[in-house]
């Protein structure tokens, strides 16, 4: 039954006028060419220290990218920078991992247990909305002015969104894999370890996106509280004396520890869920 | 060890989806299930695996697992229901990981499954990186590790293509030829259940009730014979005759919010 | 070294030469010949010296009044335990400054302020206060003028410069450079238009409780307060102290605690009474007309927020 | 071919002793309950006015709810209340509205063409970690002290959550629904109107919750510019002056408004995504 | 209209997915594709509905479609591919919003093409409402209100269960007996193709070669009759021995991150 047939394509096609099918598969695919984003970003830089050098505008006003860089390198040399970093990073390393744990705590609870969930939830929606900037000087009154309030503040804003994003990720770890597990009578503890913890990780780490964020705009917030260094201090004294270019140094400085510290989630992704 | 469904009815709050569903699946035996969407087989087998509690009715076991069972009551399921985190060997040994098995016994345990699948080279392999096919042999494989005395399998084949069906039905066959293990088979395919199953439960539309239990008389060895085959083939188009108009309702049936 | 029998007190201060009494008391070591053991801690606002004291991460605050102070003390988290820096006629402290625009078009004299936009740092601050002086001084309404909070001097100066407020109080440090650049005009000081006490000494319960050691620390810086007024507030004339043999050390002790050349230390003494007094009626005043406008909480008068064991009345 | 079997399972199950299968599916289904949530509200409500009125604690430190309450009512009462809500809410709607509608466009465009995505991401995720609180000081520079920076400040803040969600979402439409319009040479603005937009209205709206959020914290930092009323404003003055009462009656209405918008949000989802 | 394949090969980056694939689809005729997992048939379908342009060798045009077709060739889609957003009556008008239609004439099409497919009680309900059959039902709707030449069909009923296959592709057969309508019909099941096609195109491993391309002879309205069907069922056997060691093969690839 099964016969080759014989009819050669290319053969017939000449007998009738043959034209394309018209092609209609274009765009929609905006993968980032990782040179252009560079380029633009030279090309900006140049603009804008021409503009300065030609003194079109006030430096006071907007300082170019060389006074900013001089800037830099004056407080990198004179060693302030690192020490600012340093304190800045001590806060926030300790407010985050103190708002991460107890993020996670309450998360997990949430996501698995009712009254948890309705108890939490309940005082997570009302509390989050929260401006952490207007609790400072409560977080004053009750911790005092050392360490302890900067340290609260940034746990505090840490430890809402991480806990909206672990009850999230523990939420989405689908249903069908924990009944699984109850079907092999896999114990509850087990389960939790084994489906729930891997099965919300991707949502907990892209929480940590989000919380990294939120801890370097706080510590800024944070150190408005009598800090005398931190990089949030020095951007803070730059800002009241006005002297734009350490300002906008300052301000890369953030800009690029936000940036490495996206890097390195990044790289903690790529590492726990290779699996995906 | 029978499992017995014993007047089982169940509804989830006002929806009427099973309705006094009785019948016993003896030891060995591969028994079939297949009715219209919607009518409850995935609730059937939630019940009858002890997942689900029924609103009326139970599930009851007789006489006692083969020894070595671990998990008398064993799921397949339809979406493969693998760790995606894990890998083909972890994957297998995780219903093992809280039992007594020494980690020796579990590794060869694990190493033994995974030949009999045909899985032995893709031990460290993530699911993501699998066909479907073989993601259904994982989940086989981890059921096959606990030795189960009966597998529920909720329509097992179903989300696979059909040239990778039929490879894995052959898989089925042979695994279940020797008689030592007993099904419990979910499927909307007639072709699936008449080429597996002793006895074929046809349930009605929602709220299923038993509409006819068909016994398919020719061993299942056999099934493979032109005859044979013909006659299976008349076997299926009558059950088809006998539910279509159902399928049509269920399938024009709109779900609303 | 610290001797076992010292008691430990941590004074919480600004950089401004209006504490100048603590740095002299510190540095002449006035504080150790009475005993004690003193810490000094460095803020950037008076606010929080403040709210320092009442949580009890420093001891004893030395800054201005403000309507944060007196609520602080009116819920008995603190109380006054003497006076600092008054504002008075020839020793300039806070300025009142028009921007060049304003200026120009007629705001030449403090009482012009009447209905212009005035920069500040915080409402119920002690700018806030003076100008309510100023228009009980020249009777005009409070709420004519536009007042305008800013939270930072850098704000003010940044909003004065721009000309987008007419006016601003300011410390005569903070605006020093501006007026050398041409870029504010000066209308005078408050000194010279309203005097008042400005700042003070105070302490927590705690601290309260040690009698003894609270009355060592007012008892050495008296001691340099006396000093300080017989020396250097003596020279001043003109608004500017002189730079003699005598002077020098302690203007040279001010200039380490500020951070400033003696040459600008000189422009900016603050007046401080040589006996510690506190002007009580001028505190009472103040609650008063803090309560009125509803910085301050209701309820309490100066008798309830003065250490009376300690506060010397003027 | 087809027969009923006679085997009744009731009638052989007396043979042997049969035993339940064990039931193993508990657990795992934490739906919240409403009243346990307002239960523990109200629980610790109780506790907290018991706390204060025994005089535990010095009201100074913790103002007892009613005293909050008290304190509200006054501002309310005064009409300051509605004086500052209204100041403070033009300020988020315009701030919020600028930065949405700009978020939107340039979302579009990074989630739309090659040289827009590979330009616009450089600057979004070099730009968005600075913190705008260390901007304050340039806006005004640039902006001077009216409602312009203020405004600015929300937009910039908005502007950046709005991106991102906006080209998240855009990334997100399933691209076989754009193949599908291919295949009818659907012209590239029906594609866009109809496919891509509704397609990415999820995300969007997930983004003006985020979005929302961050407007409400940024209009306290905003505030902290010469703002004479606001309600950022009231609870900055209300934390300078120490007048806790005031100060959590502040934060109260921060909350509410908060919530507010969220249960906006909620509707607006339900009406536009009600396909879903 | 006549569709041609003419020497196309596609590559994607380094890995090659068709080699010189070469066969004309005549108007009127169905020609089904099968072949193993992975082996370009949608990449072929793709290339052919000018999707995607071919590495090498061209897809081509003969002849006029007929009178008042707006979309030569049209596709259904495996996953249906509705507007999720859009009721059944506004997925089916979709394509014709960019026409001249007036919005008069654009009803009047809509509504004969839900009449024709059964979907008139459809008409408001949005997708997630129905069940897959009727899913598809509203993408065979929506691609007829274009007035093809030619489907383009990848797979339209692999998602959907057994049941609903079967009265689906019921429904094709009626669509496609009265052979104004052509169609390439993409598929892994071969009980499908034989079913429904003219010709079958049997496509080799990755990179995709013809292999064979088989006729069906009998003709496609006496398929239901009993002999026929042994028939096709022995044709259909013929092609899996055919493709059956390619499948297992694609099956038991390794996807590399
Ligand atoms: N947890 C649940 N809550 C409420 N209703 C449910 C739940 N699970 C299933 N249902 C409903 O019960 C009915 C039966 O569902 P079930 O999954 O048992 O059917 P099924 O026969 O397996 O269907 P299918 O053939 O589609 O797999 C369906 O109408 C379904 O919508
Ligand atoms: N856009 C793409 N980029 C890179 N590789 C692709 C792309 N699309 C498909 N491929 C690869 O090309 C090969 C052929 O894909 P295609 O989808 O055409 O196969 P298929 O025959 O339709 O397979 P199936 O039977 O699974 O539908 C596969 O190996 C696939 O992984
Ligand atoms: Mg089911
Ligand atoms: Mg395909």
């Amino acid at each position: 039954m099964l016969e080759r047939t014989s009819k050669d394509p290319t053969e017939t096609a000449g007998v009738q006028p043959a034209r394309h099918v018209p092609f209609r598969g274009a765009g929609f695919t905006p993968a980032a060419s990782r040179w252009a984003g560079w380029l633009a970003l030279a090309a900006v830089l140049v603009v804008w220290q021409l503009v300065g050098g030609l003194a079109l505008v006030n430096p006071l006003f907007l300082p170019t990218p060389a006074m900013i860089m001089r800037a830099l390198y004056r407080l990198a040399a004179s060693g302030a920078l690192w020490q600012h970093v340093s304190a800045s990073f001590v806060r926030i390393v300790a407010g985050w991992a103190l708002g991460t744990a107890s993020g996670i705590a309450v998360g997990f609870a949430i996501g698995l247990w009712r009254i948890a969930r309705s108890i939490g939830i309940t005082f997570v929606s009302a509390l989050f909305p929260i401006p952490k900037i207007a609790v400072l000087p409560l977080l004053i009154l009750w911790l005092g002015i050392g360490e302890q309030p900067k340290i609260a503040t940034i746990a505090l804003g840490v430890f809402f969104s991480t806990t909206i994003s672990v009850y999230s990720g523990v939420d989405a770890v689908p249903r069908n894999l924990i009944r699984m597990a109850q079907s092999f009578d896999v114990p509850f503890p087990t389960i939790v370890r084994k489906v729930i913890w891997p099965g919300a990780l991707p949502s907990i780490l892209a929480g940590f996106r989000i919380t990294a964020s939120v801890a370097l705009m706080l510590v800024v917030s944070a150190e408005m509280i009598g800090a005398e260094t931190g990089i949030g201090t020095f951007v803070l004294q730059a800002g009241n004396l006005m002297q734009t270019d350490q300002l906008m140094a300052g301000i890369l400085v953030l800009s690029l520890f936000g940036l490495a510290v996206g890097r390195l989630i990044s790289l903690l992704e790529a590492r726990l869920l290779h699996w995906r | 060890m029978d499992l017995i469904a014993q007047g089982i009815s169940h509804r989830f709050d006002r929806l009427e989806v099973l309705d006094d569903v009785s019948f016993t699946v003896a030891a060995g035996e591969v028994v079939a299930i297949v009715g219209p969407s919607g009518c409850g087989k995935s609730t059937l087998l939630s019940i009858l695996g002890g997942l689900l509690q029924p609103s009326a009715g139970q599930a009851l076991l007789r006489g006692a697992p083969p020894p070595g069972c671990l998990n008398p009551l064993t799921f397949v399921f339809q979406d493969f229901a693998l760790l995606p985190w894990a890998s083909v060997a972890e994957n297998v040994a995780f219903p093992l990981l809280h039992t007594s098995l020494s980690v020796a016994q579990r590794t060869a345990v694990v190493d033994d499954v995974l030949q009999r699948t045909g899985l032995s080279d893709f031990r460290a392999v993530y699911p993501k990186q699998l066909s479907g096919g073989m993601r259904q042999r994982v989940g086989l494989a981890r059921a096959l590790a606990v030795r189960p005395a009966m597998l529920l399998m909720d329509e097992p084949l179903s989300a696979l293509d059909s040239q990778t069906r039929e490879l894995l039905m052959e898989d089925f066959v042979d695994l279940l030829a020797d008689g030592t293990l007993g099904a419990v088979y979910v499927t909307h395919n007639l072709e699936e259940a008449v080429r597996l199953a002793d006895r074929i439960v046809v349930l009605s539309r929602r709220p299923g009730r038993i509409r006819k239990i068909v016994n398919v008389a020719s061993p299942r060895h056999s099934r493979g014979d032109a005859a044979t085959r013909a006659q299976l083939l008349e076997l299926q188009n009558e059950l088809w005759v006998l539910i279509r108009d159902e399928a049509i309702d269920a399938e024009r049936e709109v779900q609303h919010a | 070294a610290a001797r076992a029998d010292e008691t430990k007190l941590r004074i919480g201060v600004l950089r401004l030469s209006s504490s100048a009494p603590v740095f002299i008391a510190l540095d002449k070591g006035y504080f150790r010949d009475a005993g004690l053991d003193v810490e000094l801690k460095f803020f950037d606002a008076a606010q929080p010296i403040a709210v320092a004291t009442a949580t009890g991460d420093v001891d004893v605050g030395v800054t201005a009044f403000t309507a944060g102070l007196y609520n602080l003390a009116g819920k008995g988290a603190l109380k006054i335990i003497g006076g600092m820096s008054r504002d008075r006629p020839g020793f300039p402290l806070i300025g009142y400054f028009a921007s060049n625009k304003a200026y120009e078009s007629g705001l030449k004299t403090p009482k012009d302020i009447a209905g212009k936009r005035v920069a500040m740092t915080q409402v119920g601050s002690s700018f806030h206060y003076s100008v309510g002086l100023l228009a009980e001084k020249y009777g005009f309404k409070l709420a004519d003028v536009k007042i305008v909070p800013l939270q930072s001097m850098s704000n003010m100066a940044a909003a004065i410069k721009g000309e987008t407020v007419d006016a601003a109080l300011m410390p005569v440090s903070a605006a020093r450079k501006l007026m050398d650049e041409g870029a504010i005009k000066h209308l005078g000081w408050v000194g010279d238009e309203t005097p008042w006490q400005v700042s003070g000494v105070f302490a927590g319960p705690k601290t309260l409780a040690n009698a003894a050691s609270v009355s060592k620390l007012l008892a050495s810086l008296q001691r340099a307060e006396r000093e300080y007024h017989d020396v250097v507030l003596a020279s001043v004339k003109d608004g500017t102290a002189a730079i003699d043999d005598r002077t020098k050390p302690l203007l040279d002790i001010v200039g380490k605690y500020t951070n400033l050349p003696v040459d600008q230390v000189v422009g900016n003494c603050a007046y401080i009474d040589p006996d510690g007094k506190l002007d009580v009626k001028n505190i009472d005043s103040q609650i008063k007309w803090l309560q009125a406008q509803g910085f301050a909480d209701p309820g309490y008068d100066a008798a309830a927020i003065i250490a009376k064991d300690y506060v010397k009345p003027d």
